[in-house]
């Protein structure tokens, strides 16, 4: 008798593939179908941001910040915009501030809705996503009421906002946010408490603290694992202080703490918490002020640099810029979080199915455009 | 129907002078086209269907453009795949591909043969059906080890590999409840199994709740059965939640990724007819077949006067979204109670058996079908395997076991 | 060796020789008082295309939350700095990132290989002095206004 | 016993779920589906006061530029983060007839070439702002295509030419006109150039080691301001897209503003588009 001969199998996930959440290239090392080695392939998306921001005027620069992270492009132009406003040194008007939170908070909900939404297509079930993407579809009304695009908005200026909202926005808002919860509970109807999906989710991909933060995995991922760390608690930019909310952390409900199903959970309860602090600033929302008063006409900020972090949707977005005291920045370098929380993948994968792996990925929640900039 | 059909032929004066194997010959032919038509046009119409059903749950509309409500979208979308290059990969092992999706579709209309539409409409009457239909679909998976292999394409491989293990795990569960039916009856015949569920009987037997005599009341552990034959057969036809073979979204498209035009739409055609078939089956062996749900004229409308009671409880106390679903069979049973009342020949033929019977279960199985997979996750692998081997079937066997025990208690079978 | 940098910039800001990088990093993490646990970003920066290439590492202690800018000079042309990517595992790829764009070797990286652009890309873009060549396997490069 | 359940959690779960499905499946009047061509979605329109543009959407979409505003001051070109926007201006003279603005501005120069590439532009409407006489304005027209420019076969060069169907120009001045201004404004920077050269070969006689020094720094890649964008590009881009733009033929004076090569097939967004901007510049 011979013995059977086996050996691994490299296999190509990617670029073109359903489940890599754009041009992701997954180099699959396969006993079978279980996978002993990822290798993350990247740069199919690559723009050099960096590179343009380096010819172009700071609030030029905005544009391109929101194209980086898609999902969550209200985010990244905060984030910006306040790393620039800090090396400005510019007060800004309180109403300002105000729709900026809601308008990142909002972000936020629609971000963790296409999280939430591709990673139950992810493990197969198609109807959440499409019930996910209603929900944001409501989102980018707003968005299109107040600034005219529903994806790409360079709302957020330095400085201000490119225009007040419209009337009948707030009132908007707040139908949106009443008809939100029950629509939460839906979704913890279909997929949350699926017993499918809970095995399918649970115990798989479990990621210590200890690995996350040596990762620098950041946001939710690193929430599930049972880090309290939030940016907007930490250390409260903009009026993130005035508000009262929760940061979910990762509990192990259905199996490990910091396991798949953690994660998604995790961002599930995000985004109550996101509506509740769009509703506290709805209310707290002074009335008057002009939202462009602040913009300065020329953006010269004096020599220096400012490392910026600010709590997106995937995690902690950092913008390190380098003013050299004339109208471009010297340096924009983006600390994408996306970018952190796909290298854990190796670390995580290891030892889990194909079908696992691919859970795994929706779980962290990646924006290409964000990795590869 | 080949020999009555045969008859028929010799009954013209014209024809009766060709021989009896020559009439015998053609009804074959008409018979198989027949069957092949059905299948096709069945495909056509579940692809519309499916796309609908999915399009509601999903709050969506679904087809809309070709044809009034876009009736036509799959016929457009069948004559776009036949026009379609066909590609056969340089390194494919060009035989075995171009084979393999003639083996699935030949393999799920084949089973058709032995199907019966209603009491006199069926291709071969045979003793064995039931065998035969079992076997004979499992042939199925030959055709998609062929396919997967052939590509030379990983995921198609993974795809052919995870189909193999899957439908050859869910066969054993599945033969053994239907065991259970044919242990009841004794006999494989299919035409047998429906005509054994005629009248009507107590629900159990022994509970007082009048309901049709068929075998998903029959006992509890037959009850049981249906539904475990159901996950099976899902499974078998590598549906959501047991799609992965095909997961779109792990393996493109499993066995069928390398496959295009004329050739993938022989997979789908195949697709659907094998979940007609499982209907059927579902159908005939549980649901009483072409038999009437009203046991006789009186039976109908005491039997819609129960549905009627219940709806309007169900409405009154359950206020949920769900509850208001019961409107939809309230008002239906409602209107066929008057008309049952009013037009005693509505009754009766509400009450006598027929093709429209058959072919409500089977859309009603068929819809359960859509339901599963527009709301499910899909299971992994392993977790595909678990379900087989350590759930569905000690339960099907333990329930194997409790048919007999039931038989023996009733004293339908004595030793 | 080590010189405290004064700047308006939020943290204290520390310039490091570029091979003490590592054992400086270890120390950082591994002391008591410290406990550096993450490594928040890995930034290269060219000033203006002739002086010394900066890296800049942003420090962050998970425990006690506090934060230290590392900063590194390195030449360049095939400039060294030692690599943490052993004790911050999350500088594998920004590292990777760095050596792509700027060209600036770490020593010591498990797999330091271009990240973003191809194997085969040629030169370092995020330099102020960099020209692209004229193709990349046969296709024309666009030249930026 | 947890084996059993397990069996009963996930029916119970998996029922839960279908509840919701069937749930939508027999209200299916909640569909969220737009049957785009038919219906439209309703854009959003709101009061952003600026001018007479009082109830106009933010919506982003076609770039458009009222010339009859329009004072060539370039801050559009230099806001444009993708240099989408090409303008040539040439100093105006009496027989212009340049007007007043809206504003109530004296228009100096004479616009010549006024170009937006559509397909450039990424809509961040950053351009509008700066403008001192509001006169380019983002306009909800968001259909830039049209059944009728359908073709099957294309072949690479004709695709270029569906590109060019993007871009748009807005300059009444007519193409010659333009040729004239061009050659005219060539001539004289070329006599500036010349007296430059003579000045320069006067400095460089008078002190060589300076010049040489110049010549370095001019060499040494600095980061390029837009205003330096700007200046050093106007020579560049008098040529680039007039050819692209402008068919040879359409040498007659031409209404604004001209969408090229739609001679033929023409969609009706962009007549509508085109007779709504001749009016206003009619009004104005």
């Amino acid at each position: 008798m011979g013995r059977l001969h086996a050996e691994e199998m490299v296999l190509n996930m990617g670029p073109q593939h359903p489940s890599t959440h754009g041009v992701l290239r997954l180099k699959l090392t396969t006993d079978g179908e279980i996978v002993s080695h990822i290798e993350p392939v990247i740069g199919y998306l690559h723009r050099s941001f960096e590179k343009h921001a380096e010819n172009l005027e700071y609030q030029m620069v905005t544009p391109f910040t929101g194209r980086c992270d898609y999902l969550a492009a209200m985010g990244s132009e905060h984030g910006y915009a306040m790393a620039v406003e800090k090396m400005l040194g510019i007060e800004l008007p309180e109403r300002v501030e105000y729709l900026r939170v809601i308008f990142a908070e909002l972000q936020r909900i629609a971000s963790h809705l296409v999280a939430v939404g591709t990673f139950g297509l992810d493990v197969g079930a198609i109807t959440p996503f499409i019930y996910c993407f209603r929900e944001r579809e409501l989102i980018l009304d707003l968005f299109e009421m107040a600034s005219g695009a529903r994806l790409l908005y360079n709302y957020i200026w330095i400085g201000g906002l490119a225009h007040d909202v419209p009337p009948g926005f707030v009132e908007k808002t707040y139908e949106f946010l009443d008809a939100f919860d029950e629509r939460v509970t839906e979704y913890n109807q279909i997929l949350t408490g699926n017993k499918i999906f809970i095995e399918r989710a649970a115990d798989i991909g479990v990621m210590t603290p200890e690995v996350a933060i040596n990762y620098g995995v950041t946001g939710p991922s690193l929430r599930a694992s049972g880090v309290n760390l939030d940016i907007r608690k930490t250390q409260p930019y903009s009026i993130y202080d005035r508000f009262d909310f929760d940061v979910p952390l990762g509990e192990g409900i259905q199996g490990t703490v910091g396991d798949s199903w953690d994660r998604y959970y995790v961002r599930v309860l995000e985004m109550k918490e996101s509506a509740k602090i769009v509703r506290q600033a709805l209310d707290q929302l002074p009335v008057e002020g002009d939202v462009k008063s602040a913009i300065p006409r020329r953006i010269r900020p004096p020599k220096g640099e400012v490392y910026f972090r600010s709590e997106n949707p995937r995690g902690e977005l950092g913008y390190y810029v380098v003013s050299n005291g004339k109208n471009v920045p010297l340096r924009v370098k983006m600390r994408s979080p996306a970018f952190s929380n796909l290298s854990v993948i190796n670390e995580i994968g290891q030892g889990f199915m194909i079908s696992d792996v691919i859970a795994i990925l929706g779980s962290l929640d990646i924006v290409l455009g964000e990795i590869d900039r | 129907m080949i020999q009555s059909l045969a008859n028929w032929i010799l009954s013209f004066d014209i024809l009766s002078g060709m021989g009896q194997s020559i009439a015998w010959g053609i009804s074959l032919f008409v018979v198989s086209a027949l069957i092949f038509a059905f299948v096709a046009v069945n495909a056509i119409v579940l692809v519309y269907i499916e796309r609908k059903v999915s399009a509601f749950m999903q709050v969506r509309l679904g087809p809309m453009r070709v044809g009034k409500f876009g009736t036509l979208q799959t016929v457009a979308d069948a004559l776009k795949l036949l026009q379609k290059e066909d590609i056969i990969p340089e390194k494919a092992d060009k035989p075995l591909f171009v084979i393999g999706p003639w083996i699935i579709l030949v393999a799920s209309v084949v089973t058709f043969a032995a199907i019966p539409f209603s009491d006199t409409l069926l291709a071969a009457n045979m003793n064995i059906g039931l065998f035969y239909v079992v076997s004979i679909s499992s042939i199925v998976v030959l055709g998609i080890v062929m396919a997967g292999w052939a590509s030379n394409n990983k995921w198609s491989l993974y795809g052919a590999m995870r189909s193999a293990a899957q439908i050859i795990s869910y066969e054993i569960p599945v033969g053994i409840t239907l065991i259970a039916v044919v242990a009841v009856v004794g006999s494989l015949n299919l035409q047998t199994i429906i005509q054994a569920q005629a009248g009507s009987s107590n629900l159990f037997h022994w509970i007082p709740i009048p309901l049709p005599n068929w075998f998903i009341f029959h006992s509890p552990f037959l009850f049981l059965a249906s539904f475990i034959y159901l996950i099976g057969a899902t499974a078998e036809i590598n549906r959501t939640p047991f799609d992965i073979p095909e997961s779109e979204s792990e393996l493109v498209a499993g066995f069928m990724t390398e496959f295009s035009g004329l050739r993938w739409a022989l997979f789908f055609l195949s697709e659907y007819a094998n979940a007609t078939l499982v209907a059927f089956l579902v159908a005939i062996v549980f649901l009483g077949g072409w038999q009437s749900p009203f046991a006789d004229y009186k039976g109908a409308q005491i039997s819609l006067l129960i549905v009627t009671l219940v709806s309007i409880m169900w409405t009154i106390f359950v206020k949920t979204k769900v509850g208001r679903l019961s409107v939809y069979p309230l008002g239906l049973s409602l209107l066929l109670v008057v008309a049952a009342w009013l037009f005693p020949g509505f009754a009766v033929w509400l009450s006598s058996p027929g093709l429209f019977w058959m072919l409500m279960k089977v859309a009603f199985i068929i819809f359960l079908l859509m339901w599963f997979r527009w709301t499910f996750p899909r299971l992994r692998v392993d977790q595909l395997m678990y379900v087989s081997w350590k759930v569905i079937l000690p339960i099907s066997i333990v329930n194997l076991m409790g048919v007999a025990v039931w038989m023996w208690l009733s004293g339908e079978i004595q030793f | 060796m080590i010189e405290f940098v004064e700047e308006e910039t939020q943290n204290p800001t520390v310039v490091i020789d570029a091979s003490a990088m590592a054992s400086v990093c270890t120390y950082l993490k591994e002391a008591e008082v410290l406990q550096f646990d993450s490594l928040m970003n890995l930034a290269g920066h060219d000033p203006d295309g002739e002086s010394d290439l900066s890296i800049i590492y942003h420090l962050h202690s998970t425990v006690l939350d506090h934060y230290i800018t590392l900063k590194t000079f390195t030449p360049r042309e095939n400039g060294v700095v030692e690599s943490v990517a052993n004790i911050y595992r999350t500088a594998d790829w920004h590292e990777r990132e760095t050596y792509d764009l700027f060209g600036v070797k770490f020593n010591g990286h498990p797999d330091l290989k271009r990240i973003l652009l191809e194997e085969d890309w040629e030169g370092h873009p995020m330099k102020k002095d960099y020209t692209p060549a004229e193709f990349y396997r046969g296709m024309r490069i666009e030249k930026v206004k | 016993m947890s084996y059993f359940s397990n069996i009963t959690n996930a029916v119970g779960t998996l029922v839960e779920g279908m509840k919701v499905t069937m749930g939508y499946f027999v209200r299916p009047r909640e569909h969220v589906t737009l049957q785009y061509p038919d219906e439209v979605w309703p854009i959003p329109s709101r009061n952003i006061g600026v001018g007479e543009l009082d109830t106009y959407n933010t919506i982003r979409s076609k770039l458009t530029v009222d010339m009859n505003d329009c004072i060539g001051c370039k801050a559009c070109e230099r806001a444009c983060p993708v240099n989408c926007i090409h303008i040539d201006t040439y100093k105006g003279t009496p027989e212009d007839n340049l007007q007043i603005t809206s504003n109530g501005t004296q228009v100096k120069l004479l616009v010549a070439n006024f170009t937006i590439d559509m397909s450039e532009c990424m809509f961040c409407d950053l351009c509008t702002p700066p403008c001192p006489e509001d006169c380019i304005t983002m306009t909800p027209d968001y259909q830039f295509i049209s059944n009728d420019n359908l073709k099957t076969d294309v072949t690479p060069e004709e695709r270029w030419r569906d590109r060019d169907l993007l871009i748009y120009q807005f300059s009444k001045v007519s193409e010659a006109e333009r040729q004239r201004r061009k050659a005219e404004a060539e001539e004289i920077a070329k006599a500036k150039a010349i007296a430059m050269a003579a000045k320069k070969a006067a400095a460089e006689k008078a002190a060589a080691e300076k010049a040489t020094q110049e010549a370095s720094v001019v060499e040494t890649p600095e980061i390029i301001t837009p205003e330096a964008v700007a200046e050093v590009e106007v020579v560049e881009t008098i040529d680039i897209p007039i050819e692209t733009v402008l068919p040879a033929e359409t040498t007659e004076a031409t209404e604004t503003p001209v969408v090229p090569t739609q001679s033929e097939a023409e969609s009706e967004k962009l007549v509508e588009s085109e007779d709504s901007t001749t009016k206003e510049s009619d009004n104005g």
